[in-house]
């Protein structure tokens, strides 16, 4: 399937990435009103590291075997059968956390959706969008979404 | 002393209804313009020490940010204009020479803009080039006179003349000598890999060749200047063509001076000099005082090279250009590159950047016709390089007589350059001029890489469709074709030097 | 429909072994026996469904027509009670007998129940599955219950009183050992923890042993602690502790060993010919110490549950790569993650702490031999799979080992072989 | 450097720097070097007189003079006596001049402005060709008639080839013809123009066939490349003064034929090469050859429409451009070979054909004399 890969020896480290990531899973979608508005409450599913020079985007991997969707106690964690994302179904998760605790990328986190207003949040590869915004938007193109 | 007197020279504001505090500015200014404020929770900036690079308002993702030139206004006057001005008070305040980089920004006339092409009209057709075949193909290097062919005991004829060593290019424009060093490690593989993919050339400049560029070296023009970087025998036998450099548009009769902290490991192992060592091109070529040394050094590249690499010449377009074009075509190269003045450097005295050579229109001119009045035309390729804007420069100097051209601040600028003119500083935003991690890797290679074959490929399109539009379907037909020429607001002696006739006649 | 992949159990690991069948052999019949009349539910939501978080429909774990969609014949609500390794027959309680071609066991967990006076008492719980948590809920709005203790502070016995409490009945949590969640937190970790649970109004007794529950005309009046103090409660939950459910593999006279748990080798065979266990009644390898350890993990049950699926099919097996003991428990919204070995670590073992009293926040990690073998963190539990990451490929992580409690850890911060490995993601080769 | 254009040169109607057109040529050859009068020459060109405007007309003739046929025959045109003092004398310095005459015209009322017409049977003096160790006979019959278009003011020589006259002027082809009186002339190959200049009005020297030596070129297009293509002959001593793109065609064929005795076939993939993907396809060693003569005569390509007729004394060649922009036909009877701007314009000569075809752009159209040059004179065929 088509992942999202990080270039880290292109990553500028401007963040970007996180943005556009925040404002496509806003409730607003406008970048200006979901960043004012929305920022805390969503957390983006890519999330930009650095270290001195060294950058790197990071998000889910959408592993072959996803040890979250093994952990998940729910079932909310499944895996998208068109697109072969795994994705984390907010209605149904309660946020117990055993995804956090397994993903070896540290790509899931505690994210503010859902009934209970606690639920995994971690990239959907933009659910289906031809081209994941995050990949679409770095201006660097160190983020590439590709079949490896 | 503080600089005290020197005002910012630009204004960076900051539009707040606008900008998120997400600090995308911050982290993409090199120069510090930008910072945030924990305790305010705020962006704030600080226009002093911007370059007008525009790094932060490109990469801004809601269009917060805007820059513009100082409003600082000295009363008028049309002598001390505000550069002069500035640039005494930081003479005054610093007491060094003044440095700048890219080529000249004074208002010297640009004779491209004066220069206008011709098109078919009824009497003969234009040719689609979407249809017809549309050649670009050139061979640089030195041509026979004539071709005598002998006929074989077959019946077949034969090439009996022995055709020297050329370049093949697909489109008649390279890249321009831009070294390791000066550029950063992406950037330069960038131009070699756009090269081999375009099908034309880059050169090296006085860096050496990196030993990651030896698989694109088919398509490099390596350079030996005077400072001999990475110059051994494997670096001459492994490009397609070497190129004795004399002098560059930029700061003819000046050398060059790559600083210590910029020679780390690789770009020491590329020029074979310590680590940490500065670079030091001197003036001239200490073993070419005079015309014959430059034959000695030209045979002694072909001698290692086993004749089978053209010889290029690089020389500033000064007063004589073409007394010392002809000079280098009869001491054996096989082409000559004419770097005009507005031709771009990475660093360079701004009062010699800004103040010596000719312009490159006039100087193309005055060598093409030149080597056909002495008829050794033939002999060398004429390659022009100092700022091609479009294919339309192109097409005008290879009207005006060039095989092809050198493209350097093009070049630059379609990898992302802002020609901010700070190259010198190491510090550039664009990752093109720099060595310093932070920013090289802001230039992945790979988009550097198509932005440059497109850049090949769009203009090479138009040149096509010029071509076309003229009636004729290979470049050739074009070169030196100082008919499809026009001038408009020349006088008469700039016309008689052009070659061309003023529009209307 | 032939029954060729027999399946005694209903939860995690049979379902993994379901799917997994699925994936190699799409026809062979499959037949699921439950003795819990329900479709597929998860058990570890119960106490969020006894505190209504979660509704009814919610607990399905898979949807509804999971049985139709991979083709199961799901038998439920009746018990298996004998098995013929020889045969292939299992029989079930209502006297009905099912062949198999291969069988799997993944009947879970049963849950302790101490011998202690007046535990057979009306308002006397266990609190595993969802039936527990039916007559929990029943019970307390028939009897108006005000007051509960509840005896054990592991997982099940936080969650339980985190319900509890949500639903408004004042508890009492008596733990046997120091501090709450000994397993999994250290002294530190579950001081933290505690304060989460007395801050939303439990009360803890940690280091109490229970001796009785009073009764009084036959139903819970109170627990009585070691002591002689009694605590005055309507409803008591007892949850200290599960042991595997291994009864039908005892049946087999010794054809399936059976220690604590059913013994299984890396591919979840038993040691009877065509017979996997799988999930917390198995008894397989544990992954740090590499002996067998009966460790009831949901992760470990899942990934148990797929290999012996894949090994029935007659797929390419995988190996099981050995349990790691972990757990993820919110506690009072206070998310704690322990993995590996971390709450007890070994003497020669390097122990980093960093602590955050006021966020609060807590993270530990425990390295040896260069290896990071176990992490704590309470709080901010983010990225916490790193660690667990690390701990499982046993990378040695010595020279990163500043970075580890540092802010900026990350991806970023692991050694350039392993952070490919990541970054190209887990069943992807590199 | 170029040669300046020559401004005195009066006897134009008017005239601009450059002329390209749109025309009409013809061509016809006995193999076997039977002589024939101009009469169907002219038949074949006034077939296509829509072709031509009235602004230019002429024809080329071979064998016409077979009791000079050693001698150079110059036909000239002087704007005055004083010109054609100046010329004579310039001449005499070089020639010796056997007979010289008024070339025979009849006074036709559509004729007009005609320059003094005279020709002059000459041989160069052995003092001049010994002075030039380094130049052949011919080369310094070049450099005279350049020397006399360009700097003797009022004077151009038109035709300079030996047994051979060029008979060109402003009128329409039919009446350049009859003017010029060709139908009493016998040749064995012939070939004519008419002319629609477009970019200007036509002048007697501009008009066709161009002539240099025993070279005449008719043609029909535009040389787009002409810029280039004059600037590089300059290199090779050839100047352009006659403000027409065919007389480069005529110099590339005199340096490329004579000078650097290529082929004929070389000399026109010289001038109008096949393409570089072409070129690739080819076999190694005729890949090297086109590549090297592409590459070292890329100021030689001709570039534009064209089809061209080349005359001289053993045969003609008709030659498209590389994408055959213009139209060119050609056609066999027996000894005789037809090339003309129209199939019909050959019809009406000779109706009966053994085959006819359009040749293709590029690959030349050849056609040589059967017989030796110096072959015993033979009858005139039947007009």
């Amino acid at each position: 399937m088509k992942r999202i890969y990080a270039r880290e020896e292109f990553c500028l480290g401007c963040r970007l990435c996180e943005i556009h990531c925040l404002v496509r899973h806003s409730k607003s979608k406008k970048l200006i009103k979901a960043f004012r508005k929305e920022r805390g409450e969503v957390v983006p599913g890519v999330m930009v590291e650095s270290a001195g020079h060294v950058t790197f985007a990071m998000q889910c991997r959408h592993c072959d075997t996803a040890p979250c969707l093994e952990a998940c106690i729910t079932g909310a964690m499944h895996r998208d059968k068109k697109t072969g994302a795994v994705i984390c179904d907010a209605d149904k998760c309660v946020g117990c956390w055993m995804c956090v605790m397994v993903c070896p990328a540290g790509a899931v986190r505690r994210g503010k959706d859902g009934k209970e207003g606690k639920a995994a949040s971690k990239c959907d590869l933009c659910a289906g969008d031809k081209t994941p915004v995050c990949v679409l938007n770095c201006p660097n193109e160190a983020i590439v979404y590709e079949e490896r | 002393m503080r600089r005290w007197l020197v005002q910012p020279e630009f204004k960076v504001e900051r539009d707040l209804e606008r900008c998120i505090q997400c600090q995308v500015c911050v982290r993409q200014c090199a120069n510090d313009v930008h910072s945030y404020d924990e305790e305010d929770e705020q962006v704030s900036s600080d226009g002093a020490c911007c370059v007008g690079c525009h790094r932060c308002a490109t990469l801004c993702p809601t269009g917060a940010i805007s820059i513009s030139r100082s409003q600082l206004e000295f009363k008028p006057n049309a002598n001390w204009t505000p550069e002069s001005i500035r640039n005494v008070y930081k003479q005054a305040e610093g007491g060094g020479v003044l440095l700048s980089a890219m080529g000249t920004d004074r208002p010297w006339r640009v004779y491209w803009d004066h220069l206008l092409l011709n098109a078919s009209q009824v009497t003969n057709p234009s040719i689609d080039p979407l249809r017809e075949p549309m050649e670009l193909v050139t061979y640089l290097g030195r041509k026979p006179d004539q071709i005598r062919v002998e006929r074989g005991p077959d019946g077949k004829v034969r090439l009996a003349t022995e055709i020297t060593p050329q370049l093949k290019l697909q489109t008649p424009i390279m890249f321009s000598a831009m070294s390791y060093g000066s550029i950063s490690y992406n950037a330069s593989q960038a131009l070699a890999r756009a090269a081999k993919a375009a099908g034309t050339f880059a050169n090296t400049g006085e860096g050496g060749l990196h030993p990651d560029f030896r698989q694109y070296a088919s398509n490099m023009i390596v350079q030996v200047a005077s400072g001999r970087f990475g110059v051994d025998p494997d670096y001459l036998n492994v490009a397609a063509a070497v190129e004795i450099k004399i002098g560059q548009g930029a700061k003819p009769g000046i050398g060059g001076h790559l600083p210590g902290e910029k020679v780390d490991a690789a770009i020491s192992r590329t020029r074979m000099i310590p680590q940490g060592s500065d670079a030091i091109s001197p003036a001239p070529h200490h073993d070419i005082y005079s015309i014959e040394d430059l034959r000695q050094l030209i045979y002694a590249i072909k001698e290692t090279t086993q004749h089978r690499k053209p010889v290029s010449v690089k020389i500033a377009a000064v007063h004589n250009v073409s007394a010392i074009a002809s000079g280098a075509v009869r001491a054996g190269a096989d082409i000559v590159a004419i770097d005009g003045l507005r031709g771009g450097t990475g660093a360079a005295p701004t009062t010699i950047r800004d103040n010596v050579g000719i312009p490159i229109e006039l100087a193309l001119a005055a060598v093409d016709s030149r080597l056909r009045e002495e008829g050794i035309r033939n002999q060398a390729s004429i390659v022009a390089a100092g700022s091609f804007r479009s294919a339309a420069d192109v097409a005008k100097a290879i009207a005006l007589g060039a095989d092809a051209v050198y493209i350097g601040t093009s070049a630059c600028v379609a990898m992302g350059c802002h020609l901010c003119q700070r190259c010198y500083t190491g510090k550039c935003n664009w990752g093109i001029a720099t060595q310093d991690p932070f920013l090289t890797k802001r230039l992945n290679p790979d988009v550097a890489t198509r932005r440059l074959t497109n850049l090949l490929r769009g203009w090479s399109l138009e040149i096509k469709e010029m071509l076309g539009m003229m009636g004729v379907n290979a470049i050739e037909s074009l070169r030196g074709n100082r008919e499809h020429l026009r001038a408009v607001g020349l006088s008469d002696r700039e016309m008689v030097i052009l070659g061309v006739k003023p529009a209307g006649e | 429909m032939d029954t060729r992949h027999l399946i005694i159990g209903n939860s995690v690991a049979a379902v993994a072994a379901v799917e997994a069948i699925r994936e190699v052999d799409e026809t062979g019949g499959i037949v699921m026996v439950s003795r819990e009349p329900r479709h597929v539910y998860s058990r570890p939501l119960i106490s969020y469904w006894l505190a209504g978080k979660v509704d009814d429909r919610r607990m399905d774990w898979r949807p509804r027509s999971f049985y139709d969609e991979l083709k199961v014949r799901a038998v439920l609500g009746k018990e298996a009670v004998r098995l013929d390794a020889a045969k292939h027959v299992v029989e079930l309680a209502d006297g009905g007998r099912i062949g198999y071609e291969k069988l799997l066991i993944a009947t879970g967990g049963t849950p302790i129940v101490p011998r202690i006076k007046g535990h057979d008492a009306a308002g006397v719980f266990t609190f595993t599955e969802w039936a527990d948590a039916e007559r929990v809920r029943d019970f307390i709005r028939q009897r108006k219950v005000g007051r509960a203790v509840v005896v054990g502070a592991g997982m099940i016995g936080v969650k339980a009183a985190e319900a509890l409490a949500g639903i408004g009945v004042k508890v009492t949590v008596v733990e046997l050992a120091p501090r709450v969640l000994a397993a999994a937190l250290d002294e530190p970790a579950a001081r933290l923890a505690a304060g989460a649970m007395t801050e939303a109004g439990v009360e803890l007794r940690c280091g109490a042993e229970v001796e009785a529950v009073v009764a009084r005309e036959r139903h819970a009046a109170a627990v009585r602690l070691k002591g002689g103090e009694e605590l005055p409660c309507e409803l008591v939950v007892v949850a200290v502790g599960v042991a595997p459910n291994a009864q039908l593999a005892r049946t087999t006279a010794g054809a399936v060993e059976v220690d604590r748990g059913v013994l299984v080798d890396d591919l979840m065979r038993t040691t009877a010919p065509d017979v996997y266990a799988a999930g917390d009644v198995a008894q397989g390898r544990e992954a740090l110490s590499g002996t067998k350890r009966a460790i009831p993990i949901w992760p470990g049950a899942f990934r148990q549950g797929r290999i012996a699926g894949l090994g029935m099919a007659g797929a390419e097996p995988e190996r099981y790569d050995g349990a790691l003991v972990m757990n993820s428990v919110s506690v009072f919204g206070l998310p704690t993650v322990s993995v590996g070995v971390a709450a007890q670590p070994p003497g020669d073992a390097e122990v980093l702490v960093s602590e955050n009293a006021g966020v609060p926040s807590y993270r530990k990690v425990v390295l040896k031999g260069g290896r990071i073998i176990g992490a704590m963190l309470v709080g901010d539990i983010d990225r916490a799979g790193i660690f667990t990451g690390l701990i499982r490929s046993g990378t040695d992580v010595s020279s990163v080992k500043e970075l580890l409690l540092t802010e900026q850890f990350g991806v970023l911060s692991l050694p350039a072989e392993y952070r490919k490995h990541v970054v190209a993601g887990a069943g992807i080769e590199v | 450097m170029d040669v300046q254009p020559n401004p005195t040169k009066e006897f134009a109607l008017s005239r601009g720097e450059r002329d390209s057109a749109a025309c009409a040529i013809a061509g016809v050859i006995n193999e076997q070097g039977r002589r024939f009068n101009g009469e169907r020459i002219i038949r074949m060109i006034a077939n296509m007189h829509d072709r031509s405007n009235g602004l230019g007309g002429g024809f080329a003739a071979y064998g016409i003079y077979p009791e000079h046929k050693d001698l150079y025959a110059f036909h000239v045109m002087l704007d005055s006596a004083a010109a054609r003092e100046n010329f004579e004398e310039f001449l005499r310095r070089y020639y010796e001049i056997e007979t010289e005459e008024v070339i025979p015209t009849a006074p036709l009322r559509e004729i007009r402005n005609r320059p003094i017409l005279r020709r002059y049977f000459v041989s160069l003096r052995d003092r001049v060709l010994g002075e030039h160790y380094d130049l052949t006979e011919q080369d310094l019959v070049v450099r005279h008639v350049m020397q006399v278009n360009g700097q003797i003011k009022g004077a151009v020589v038109f035709s300079s080839g030996k047994n051979m006259g060029i008979f060109k002027g402003v009128g329409y082809p039919e009446d350049i013809g009859r003017f010029f009186r060709i139908e009493e002339y016998d040749g064995y190959l012939w070939t004519a123009h008419g002319r629609f200049p477009t970019n200007t009005t036509g002048w007697w020297g501009g008009a066709h066939p161009f002539g240099l030596l025993d070279w005449a070129v008719v043609h029909n297009g535009e040389i787009s490349s002409y810029g280039i293509n004059r600037r590089y002959l300059a290199n090779f001593g050839y100047h352009c003064n006659m403000h027409t793109d065919t007389e480069v065609i005529t110099y590339l064929f005199d340096m490329l034929l004579r000078k650097h005795r290529l082929g004929i076939e070389e000399a026109c993939v010289a001038l109008a090469p096949p393409f570089w993907d072409d070129v690739e396809r080819m076999e190694p060693e005729r890949r090297e050859l086109v590549r090297g003569l592409r590459i070292t005569y890329a100021g030689a390509l001709l570039n534009g429409p064209f089809s061209v007729v080349l005359a001289h004394s053993r045969g003609m060649i008709g030659f498209n451009d590389r994408i055959k922009l213009r139209p060119m036909y050609a056609a066999r009877r027996g000894d005789e070979l037809f090339i003309a701007s129209e199939e019909a314009a050959i019809r009406e000569v000779s109706p009966e054909l053994d085959g006819v075809w359009q040749a293709e752009g590029g690959k030349p159209v050849v056609c040589e004399l059967k017989v030796p040059l110096d072959a015993p004179e033979k009858e005139p065929a039947r007009a």
